[in-house]
């Protein structure tokens, strides 16, 4: 079954999907029942599935995580909504000293299957703390996992791969791509959100995306006048290094693209490997294409921070001229 | 969904929704004519700014705004209460505190435009740029108080804080470093019934003023929508606080009128009826009535009030419209106070690589 | 420094310092002989195990130890209360709920020697492991007593916690989310009169107990040094919590013993006068007094008990010092749940790396 | 005047000096009073300089954080003690939210000059949550500075450094080392805390440590049959690449060792940039030796998880034969 549906919607067939299959899966979060949550996600999911599958939480993001890892100790498998990146931060204190440290300090008796969907990223002309990307601090946590989709397919395939993992996963969505439409292959699963997968392939230069900025760059790559190949990361923990090795070794090439900080971003965990696996493949300088390293400016600004396709484009030719 | 909620107990009430003076066993006020005729004129611009944004939000000039409709006496009457040299600290509702401590509201608007985070100086107006993140506030307010402590200074603070936000740890906490140092501080939440979707009675089963009890120190109810009682009761913890005897925790009971931004729509959660109810226990008429009855003000002066807010709002919005946009390269300022070679070479990178386009003529 | 504080609110007591069984108006408990005796006997065992490991500690066999000396009635009171499936959440210093829990001594040595960070399946034993960052599993213990109900089963929760952890978001957090899911869940807070160098009274300007009231939920006091109040106490609220109405928080008003942890100096902050003051008031003396003076038990059984906890205690030496090691590559366990290929191949690169060094002779 | 100092007593002096020199500065933390801090650290301020100078906070870190913000908007300069590395999470949402953005957000009308001092890293034998090294969650904040000293001389001019900065600095202290002793200078700086310094010259490969791994550096240093230039880095954020790269033109070769796990440990962002910025010249892939990626073991195992010198010098090995 193909349909064709926003991102918004193939996370809430996701959720639905996830749903009917276990009864131990509920959803936790704050403004996710009527509402709907503010992104409307959970769309008639509380209307579908009741009271007692669906849970309107009180305002405080340490309790909804510190509170579902008890409910999975006692066998469920809670599916959380963080509203917005700048907010999840009250519970950190939660995801790195227990989520994330459980499975391993009980010696693998109890494990925590807990999924954190968090609306990530800028561009949606929002006010300060809503336009966040937050994925180092998380990538960097041994015990957690960290899913990111670009796209409806991969928005639905991981997140019910997010929800069946018997590991805490970190689930970032690509707000300001909610609404963007693709088809959704249902019945099976065409992705394996665990890869990377190559979006576009081209042979002059290798660019890893994720999330928002895969369709980035894949503008950049329409508009680029050399070959580029595209990868969309999907999963940042586990990272697929050995997908995007492989790309740079046919390339010579790589230019990474995110909308963090640039200062410890994803980019600098990924030029150092490939900079030591390509080592010798190598042809120019990694490039990264990234954030600054600012505070999220006010929405008037944000476009001078994002990166855009002129700002792949301006690294991809720094790439070939080096 | 239920019909409007009262407070449980008795709130301190100095004017009653029609408008009657009425006394209090630990509560009174006495104010000027002219003090009367000026909280009621504060009010109506408070409204007037947010009619305005509302529809500046609509208009595309606001990426948002977050309404203070209804919740007009509580912002204004808890800001009136203030010494000049008291501290403020609100939320992202309270325009009716901003404007009271001083900010231009051109300010409040450039953050809702998304021109900067902060809009006004907050040192200058001693009040607090907006904070977002629920419950922050409430720690550095207390952190700024324990400063008047130290500083044997008479200054108190202010610390606004809603509903919905009584369930953060860092409320808690709050009220906690508070007591331990005796921090000259009030913590004013307003119960405005809502946080988003979610009815305050969900999450919170026994009345918030009482949550001060077992932190040590006293909490008071009080009629959100008299503007009157407001100002006594918030003078009165003010009062405490300057003594050295700590905090207080007033519950403003009120309501918030509009949505919760203007990306909500609160027609998935709420009835219209609810509404209803709470637009007869409007905060500004009540004070109209009042000031009518006793004959402190007439329809001149209620008229010229409408007359002089349309023609301020009328100049608002056309300063809004024409505002200007901060250079793109402001980005990097005051990342750092002091000197920082690395943000300043990326400063300098990004200005060549915008020279770059400008030069080639590609638009960036 | 001050002298040992009492409860300012009269504590639950059905047994005096002096031994003296006393009745309540609202708790009673009906034990048998057998039980009583049984009660004696565990604390015992308890306090040897704390003894034997703060002497193992010295000894360099244990990394750290924190003591649960003087806290024997809460613990082992609180734990007795509990019914089967129900579940404890533990902070790092109730040896006695572990023990009460069936989880073996061992289990919790290794914690303290470094060898694992949680020692027992939590499952099994239906007690969580230590929690060390303070008040985590009190939302931890809330979200379990939330399942329970949606469960729908009569399964309760304890959570444990210090007069310290009062202060952290965290718990007051718990507070909140139990009150709104109505969670069966007891919060017992041994407030032992201090959080490191810190005595509670300076942090905590009202009896711990009465912050129940301002979230929604009933607040007692209980003698924390009487194991029968204890357990009275414990076992109303977790029948009111099993009947669907929702969290008690109980204040075990006790004293910490001896120092914080074996790495802690208490000669800096607190006075020896303090400590023998609290020396009167012993818990297990108590219990003690009331079987001999009841003629519930005589010296023979306090000799055999004694002569058997030495004896216990002897193996439980031998044991921790014969303790083995695990293997180096088990730092690479269960950091999750699935497979992981790339940490699988960290430690395929680390034993690589320690084949080299057995292969050229080099210590690594 | 120069003195025999450990680590702790120069910390010591240096809140001494900074309290003696500025009324604004004062001490907030868990047990610093009359216990003096679990390490001894504020051993005697308490008594010396009473009790509005020197404050024992509440058991609450988001409070002790957060109230500190007000306490920098009041005027005064906050020194704060975590009492250990685990400790700090409750407070990030403070920390990252507010502390790091409070400048740019006020156009730079409220400074907060707070100096965040955190007891980090491990070999201490200590239980969960007592030997961590979080630098990265802070590095990759814009708006902090992150300071890490390595001896007595680094530990006093730093963290004088620290407390004299208007910015907010986070200042992890080695505590493994807080007992090595050493010389301090106190009548000038002689040590620019900003700036990386090479501890030790040598020509073959480069080695960039910070905080405890310096010494550990060093004894690879004297170990090894190649010649080391041992980088101690001192300041975090902002990075000191320059000095690093400086070095790597004249070697050639570039190790970093760190104890924090390697996945996005601040390793990622010193390969990156020394990758690209001396590509032309590296003639080996960049090593790193750090922490594994796993949540930091039970301390009987801890030795296995920590880099030591006998991994430093495999990893200058296989720079030299690369
Ligand atoms: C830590 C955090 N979590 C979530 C949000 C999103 N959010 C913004 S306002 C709001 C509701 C606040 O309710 P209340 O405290 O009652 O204040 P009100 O909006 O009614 O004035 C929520 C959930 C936030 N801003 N910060
Ligand atoms: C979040 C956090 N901050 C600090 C510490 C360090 N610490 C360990 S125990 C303790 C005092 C706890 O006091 P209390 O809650 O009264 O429990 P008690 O030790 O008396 O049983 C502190 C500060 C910690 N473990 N976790
Ligand atoms: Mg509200
Ligand atoms: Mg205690």
């Amino acid at each position: 079954m193909t349909n064709d549906l926003t991102i918004a919607k193939a996370l809430n067939q996701a959720l639905r999907t996830a749903m009917e299959e276990d009864s131990k899966v509920l959803l936790f979060g704050e403004d996710i029942g009527k509402l709907g949550g503010v992104f409307r996600v959970t769309d008639e999911l509380h209307k579908d599935f009741g009271d007692h599958r669906v849970l309107d939480s009180p305002l405080a993001e340490s309790g909804i995580v510190g509170t579902a890892i008890g409910l999975a100790m006692r066998g469920y498998r809670p599916v959380l909504e963080i509203q917005f990146d700048g907010f999840v931060f009250p519970a950190f204190d939660q995801i790195i000293s227990q989520l994330a440290k459980v499975h391993r300090r009980t010696n693998g008796s109890v494990k925590l299957p807990i999924t954190i969907r968090i609306p990530y990223g800028g561009g949606i002309g929002a006010v300060e703390h809503h336009s966040e990307s937050p994925e180092t601090f998380f990538t960097h946590i041994p015990g957690l996992r960290v899913l990111t989709p670009s796209d409806p397919q991969s928005a639905y395939s991981c997140l019910l791969s997010a929800i069946r993992s018997n590991d805490p996963v970190i689930f970032f969505e690509p707000k300001r791509r909610y609404w963007d439409k693709g088809f959704v292959d249902r019945t099976e699963s065409p992705v394996d959100p665990w890869r990377a997968r190559i979006v576009r392939t081209g042979s002059d230069v290798t660019v890893v995306a994720y999330g928002p900025m895969v369709k980035t760059a894949l503008q950049a790559a329409n508009a680029s006048e050399y070959s580029l190949e595209v990868i969309d990361l999907q999963s940042l923990s586990p990272l697929d290094d050995r997908s995007i090795a492989d790309s740079v070794e046919r390339t010579g090439r790589l230019v990474i693209v995110h909308e963090a900080p640039g200062n410890l971003g994803l980019g600098a965990e990924i030029a150092a490997r490939i900079g030591k696996s390509c080592f010798y493949t190598l042809e120019a300088p990694i490039e990264r294409v990234t954030g600054y390293d600012i505070p999220y400016p006010p929405s008037k600004l944000e476009e001078h921070y994002l990166p855009d396709h002129d700002r792949i484009l301006v690294a991809v030719d720094s790439a070939m001229e080096a | 969904m239920t019909t409007a909620p009262q407070p449980q107990n008795p709130a301190v009430q100095l004017l009653t929704p029609e408008g009657e003076l009425v006394t209090h066993e630990s509560y009174s006020l006495d104010l000027t004519h002219a003090q009367y005729k000026s909280l009621y004129r504060e009010m109506v611009f408070v409204r007037r700014l947010d009619q305005e944004a509302t529809a500046l939000q609509r208009q595309g000039e606001l990426g948002l705004w977050a309404s203070s409709l209804g919740q007009e006496a509580a912002q204004v009457g808890s800001a009136f209460a203030l010494e000049k040299n008291d501290f403020a600290f609100p939320t992202y509702r309270e325009h009716g505190v901003a404007w009271m401590r001083g900010v231009d509201p051109m300010k409040i608007m450039e953050v809702y435009r998304g021109i900067s985070n902060g809009g006004w100086d907050p040192l200058e107006h001693r009040c607090n740029s907006y904070t977002i993140v629920i419950g922050n506030q409430v720690l550095n307010g207390v952190g700024y108080a324990m400063g008047c402590t130290l500083d044997q200074s008479e200054d108190a603070v202010i610390t606004y804080f809603g509903d919905g936000a009584t369930a953060q740890g860092d409320v808690n906490e709050g009220f906690v470093f508070a007591s331990t140092f005796d921090a000259p501080v009030v913590f004013f939440c307003q119960n405005n019934q809502w946080a988003i979707s979610q009815p305050s009675e969900k999450f919170v089963k026994t009345p918030i003023y009482k949550r001060a009890d077992g932190f040590g120190f006293p909490g008071v109810l009080v009629d959100g929508n008299d503007i009157l009682a407001v100002i006594a009761v918030t003078k009165a913890a003010l009062d405490r606080a300057r003594s050295g005897a700590g905090p207080t925790l007033i519950e403003a009971f009120t309501y918030r009128m509009g949505a919760h931004t203007t990306s909500d729509d609160p027609t998935r959660y709420r009835h219209e009826n609810d509404l209803q109810n709470w637009k007869l226990r409007d905060p500004i008429e009540r004070l109209k009535v009042m000031l009518a009855r006793n004959g402190i003000a007439d329809r001149n002066f209620f008229d010229a009030i409408d007359i002089d807010a349309d023609a301020w709002a009328h100049t608002l919005r056309a300063a809004v419209r024409s505002m200007g946009e901060p250079a793109p390269e402001s980005i990097f300022d005051n990342v750092y106070a002091d000197s920082h070679e690395a943000l300043d070479a990326q400063r300098a990178a990004f200005l060549d690589y915008h020279e770059g386009f400008a030069d080639s003529g590609v638009q960036s």
